[in-house]
């Protein structure tokens, strides 16, 4: 799937990842969480994060789809995490209710879910990545299933966490310019099979508000990922075809 | 040495096929039936006769009243109980004149009479068996634990307290086999001493056929005559149907039979006669015990042919 | 979405119990009427007139023997959920215990109790205890089977989720396996009740109290050697009617679970 | 990502059958280990030498058994099989016709054989096919719990989809709700052939048999009055070989549908 | 959920549908296919599109999930809703090959729904409603788990394929800039409860082609969307929480 792909990432960096469908993004992402070992190639983490991810760096997970447990509330789906690392209930519930708010979900602690929009279901899955404080957090597409505004909402307090927390953050997204709004480096991968055709640093200032996106310096480069994406991304021989 | 069994004389085509049903699996108790079958006393009285061996629960009243078997083989009580509860069967001849039914004792316990063994010890009984009503009536039971026969003798011998009931054929020498020493009371002793592996069939066909009826008899009593006289052909016949039983054991339990099957005076007729006297008394002893409701109409319940 | 829980849900549950009152007269008037219209002999087939008489006139042998039967059931069905549940999880943890133990397991089922009863007997002595080992044994492999096939069913990327976060073994067991496994460990409970209630009555049948409070197996083996047909039909009822209290409250436990579990995600 | 299938897959197998041989051996060993060391006595538990040996002496005889309860074990699993999974799914079609029938189903796995076993061979007649419907009455219940809680799991999106198409109700139930609840079928055989065994063992009790071939479970009776315990544990174990060899059979199948079904997308 | 929402669809139209995270677009969708009725309030078709969606005219459902049949292969599964219709397992197969080569998944026949990607499946699941050529076609976020290019690519598809079928369209996205690109006519709904608050002409040319996406009339339409849903989206009591 994946071409032998080098990887570094700085500690507390912003990485955001980007490339066609079905080019290895996820499967990447399961690389570097050690859920998978590459079959062939090596995945070589450097500098303050060391290979051993699954303990002492706290590691977070927002999957691709929300994959919550269907027999636990809301709000006990956010506290998982806390609770599997000995946390009392009590306390894990308690400490689940801020990263809700965060995601705009403070009003449906309650709810199973199946009963929730899919929407929500992702964010009650960001909610819960976030309820560890994870110093390493890797994000599949977890503003997919957003509106326009929320998204940018939700981009907004996401950035601002990182800069609070300075956590190393792997973003995967389809939006190029949320990439370049939360990141300070973006990795452009080909289609399949999978190899990072560019990777690049994007120098933007480290605050960022809304006012960033109508600058030149941000269309400047969303419009090179654009072109990066563009050169590598198409599926020629099947454009062709049809 | 190993005799092979010999080959079933085969009746002829005009020969009727019938059937009969025993209670349990192959034994000595049923020699007779496979003798007459293996000699040719079946066929020469024109019967092909098929022999359905049993198990435990085999409904055989129930086959032979409703004609699913033309013959069956069980104990002269259950003639009585299946009349009084409307399934029409008839007594025809009875192997055992003297109850082949006992209760089994470790001989070590010097026990001295059938009515000792019921103030000690655990005694495995099959409850609903007439004889048990009798004999709780009749003996009044303290210091005995009843606990279900389960037709077998390991906790017999695992245990020296253990008395259990039997039939002399089999349990009693089972146990001697693995060394033990039982001491047998017959029930037949009590009082309470019903024909045993009495053949039966049902009055319609009694009515409608009654030659056919009268040829099994007959056949049946050549066959067991037979088989009182030579047991080992059909013993070695037994063995193949019933691997379990060895040729030393099915002789010895040949052998323990015999008295009980012949023990009756020969001038009250051939093997497996039956006496109104005796199914009278039988009969009158299941209504004291309130097994059935009414007195039984006796002439009713056997033909002596 | 949720209505008042008023008259319509009370109806509701009337009308939940109206099919089994319904399709039970229906078997009730069809078997009275098929006995009486072919005459089947009452040693076959007794009317249930004659069955529900019976059962009125030993009511208190009837529902003693009930009593016995139950605890037997009762403590084997016990036995079986908890041994059966966790040889079900021992066996999920490893391929090689599953593929070395399991025939084991499955050699219970095969095996006849009467061939075990000395042993039981020897072990257990006679009576509640070598009963509720018989119950045990003929209804503990449903649930095994039921329990491992349960705790192999749970979603893959949920498991990712409890390693990714480093789960306990206890963790993963109680928060992940067994609340997937629940579905299937309940229909094998289900399963389960009834063999429970069949095992304690063949048990009874070789190593139960003859005398006393003697159990269902033993008026069935002394009503059938009888020829008691309307006793024997009454004591089978009574079983199945042990076994039905058993399934419905398996079947109770089972809804607010699966309720509480909820649907899919 | 599939490697060659050579030594690897090969060395693969021959690992998968490590387990139950080492435990086999493991056993074997204690239990002759065992008997030898308290010496218990041999008409309670024979040692495994004894049992191997009656059971060579007595092959012909016990393969002749064997055969006979094989196939009433085969035609009473065969017909659980599809009257168990055509039940399930009726029942499946309206919780009313559940409510209303599945007491019955719960009947048939509580009665004591013994109690039908006149109806059993007066209709059946006996042999062979009284000692298959025997089977088919214990084995029947687990097939069809599973079914129905099988079919009962459907995913609702996907059945949606379905309704959405308009799909039939043969394209429904062979499209989408029988691969779905295939799992659970399968458990529910699994446990079913185990019980099928014991099913034909225990009708062979009261069937009887028709001249010439005695089942296994007229051997276990016999043999078990006369106390040849060695020959009573050779034909349990036999008919354990028989459950097993079912049971291998249906995983068999069942792996190979699992495998075609997928893990959940 | 939603409050009496008073819906006229006219045939042939394509209606695209955006609201914040949650409002209930799904659940619209849903009701408009027939798969559930409103407790309260009516949904009403007219013209063309009479109530009995679900037999004559053809209607096909792009869910926010894929929901495919995980032992079915992406042929099979694209081949079902045509078995569904009585047709011959081999016909289907073969007519399922031309909706699967359109959403650029032509070489992944015989995988298993589990060995795809995320936005695989969703392009699956895409092919799977455009095989039975529906008259009626709902797409509930069908794009969101694609790259922009990809997107870009399927949207002039699905424009050409409406343009060439004249087929009802509604289409859920949060894409303010694909609900212009594509529709006729928007909807915007507010946020829970959701109403609808504004329903809106585009009045854009019939024939749009990449083009369109920097015309003036383009860029004021996406902004008009904006201000609509930033004015009715926004969660202001959560806002002020956190
Ligand atoms: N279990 C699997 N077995 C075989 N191939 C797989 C498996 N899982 C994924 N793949 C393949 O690996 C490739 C990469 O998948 P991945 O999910 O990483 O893509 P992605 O970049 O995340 O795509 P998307 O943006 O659509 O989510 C795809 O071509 C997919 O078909
Ligand atoms: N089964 C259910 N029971 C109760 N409430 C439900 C159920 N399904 C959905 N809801 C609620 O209905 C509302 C609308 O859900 P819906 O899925 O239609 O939202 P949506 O507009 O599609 O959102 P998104 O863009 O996040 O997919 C949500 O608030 C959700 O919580
Ligand atoms: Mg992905
Ligand atoms: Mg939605």
């Amino acid at each position: 799937m994946l071409q032998n792909i080098d990887l570094e990432l700085e500690a507390g960096s912003f990485v955001a990842l980007v490339g066609p469908s079905g080019c290895g993004k996820s499967t990447l992402l399961r690389f570097i969480s050690g859920l998978e070992a590459p079959s062939t190639g090596t995945i070589s983490l450097a500098r303050g994060v060391n290979s051993q991810l699954m303990t002492p760096p706290r590691l977070a997970f927002v999957f691709q789809d929300a994959q919550l447990l269907p027999w636990r509330t809301v709000l006990d789906n956010v506290a998982l995490p806390l609770e599997l690392q000995t946390m009392s209930r009590k306390e894990a519930r308690e400490r689940a209710k801020h990263p809700l708010s965060e995601v705009e979900l403070g009003d449906v602690h309650d709810r199973f879910p199946d009963q929730l929009s899919g929407g929500m279901r992702m964010r009650v899955s960001i909610a819960r990545a976030l309820v560890t404080e994870p110093e390493i957090l890797l994000l599949d597409e977890p503003f997919a299933a957003l509106d326009e505004l929320t998204r940018q909402r939700l981009d907004e307090r996401l950035h601002r966490l990182w800069l609070a927390r300075k956590m190393t953050v792997v973003f995967v997204t389809h939006a190029l310019a949320e990439a370049v709004f939360l990141a300070e480096r973006v990795l452009v991968m080909s289609k399949r099979p999978g190899r990072i055709v560019l990777d690049h640093e994007l120098g933007l200032p480290e605050r960022r508000g809304m006012e960033l996106r109508t600058q030149p310096a941000f269309v400047r480069q969303t419009a090179l990922l654009y072109a990066a994406l563009a050169e590598h991304g198409a599926l020629d021989d099947q454009e062709q075809k049809t | 040495g190993k005799k092979s069994p010999p080959e079933p004389i085969e009746a002829g085509a005009r020969a009727r096929p019938v059937t009969l049903a025993l209670d349990w699996v192959p034994e000595p108790e049923f020699g007779g039936f496979y003798a007459g079958r293996a000699d040719g006393a079946y066929a020469r009285h024109d019967l092909r006769l098929e022999i359905q061996g049993g198990g435990a629960g085999v409904p055989v009243l129930q086959m032979v009243a409703t004609g699913r078997a033309d013959f069956g083989t069980v104990g002269a009580d259950e003639v009585i109980i299946a009349q009084a509860r409307g399934a029409d069967v008839v007594a025809l001849y009875a192997v055992f004149q003297t109850s082949p039914q006992g209760i089994m004792v470790h001989a070590a316990r010097k026990l001295q009479k059938l009515e000792d063994v019921f103030h000690s010890g655990t005694l495995a009984l099959e409850t609903g068996l007439a004889y048990a009503a009798f004999l709780k009536k009749k003996y009044s039971w303290d210091g005995v634990k009843i606990v279900p026969y389960d037709g077998g003798v390991a906790r017999f011998l695992s245990d020296a307290s253990f008395g259990q009931q039997c039939y002399v054929s089999s349990e009693p020498i089972a146990a001697r086999k693995k060394g033990a020493q039982p001491a047998v009371f017959l029930i037949a002793d009590s009082g309470f001493n019903p024909y045993g592996t009495v053949a039966i069939t049902r009055r319609a066909l009694l009515e409608q056929n009654p030659a056919l009826v009268e040829s099994f008899v007959l056949a049946t009593r050549e066959g067991w005559q037979d088989y009182l006289e030579h047991p080992s052909p059909t013993n070695a016949l037994l063995h193949t149907l019933n691997p379990s039983l060895d040729e030393a054991t099915l002789s010895a339990a040949a052998d323990a039979q015999r008295p009980l099957i012949s023990s009756e005076d020969p001038t009250r007729g051939g093997l497996g006669r039956m006496q109104k006297a005796r199914w009278q008394v039988l009969a009158d002893q299941l209504f004291d015990l309130k097994l059935i409701d009414r007195r039984a109409v006796v002439d009713d319940l056997f033909v002596a042919l | 979405m949720k209505e008042p829980a008023s008259w319509r849900t009370l109806w509701q549950h009337a009308l939940a119990a109206l099919p089994p009152v319904v399709t039970f007269s229906i078997v009730i008037a069809v078997w009275e009427g098929a006995v009486r219209a072919f005459s089947v002999p009452a040693f076959l087939v007794p009317p249930p007139s004659a069955v529900l008489l019976v059962a009125w006139r030993e009511r208190v042998a009837l529902g003693g023997s009930l009593i016995t039967t139950a605890r037997g059931a009762c403590f084997g069905f016990l036995l079986s959920v908890t041994v059966g549940a966790f040889v079900g999880f021992v066996f999920s943890l490893s391929r090689w215990l599953e593929r070395g133990l399991y025939p084991y397991a499955l050699f219970l089922q095969t095996v006849p109790i009467v061939a075990v009863a000395p042993l039981l007997v020897l072990w257990f002595g006679a009576g509640l205890r070598a009963v509720s080992v018989s119950a045990f044994i003929v209804s503990v492999f449903p649930v095994i089977a039921n329990t491992l096939a349960g705790l192999r069913s749970v979603d893959p990327r949920l498991s990712d989720l409890f390693r990714l976060y480093g789960a306990s073994l206890p963790d993963s067991v109680l928060k992940l396996r067994l609340p997937s496994a629940i579905p299937s460990v309940m229909t094998g409970l289900k399963v389960a009740s009834g063999l429970s209630v069949i095992g304690a009555i063949v048990g009874e049948f070789v190593a139960g109290f003859s005398e006393g409070n003697a159990g269902l197996g033993i008026t069935v083996l002394s009503a059938y050697r009888q020829l008691r047909t309307d006793l024997l039909f009454a004591a089978v009822l009574s079983a199945s009617l042990l076994g039905l209290s058993l399934f419905a409250l398996v079947s109770a436990v089972s809804a607010v679970l699966l309720g509480r579990l909820r649907a899919r995600g």
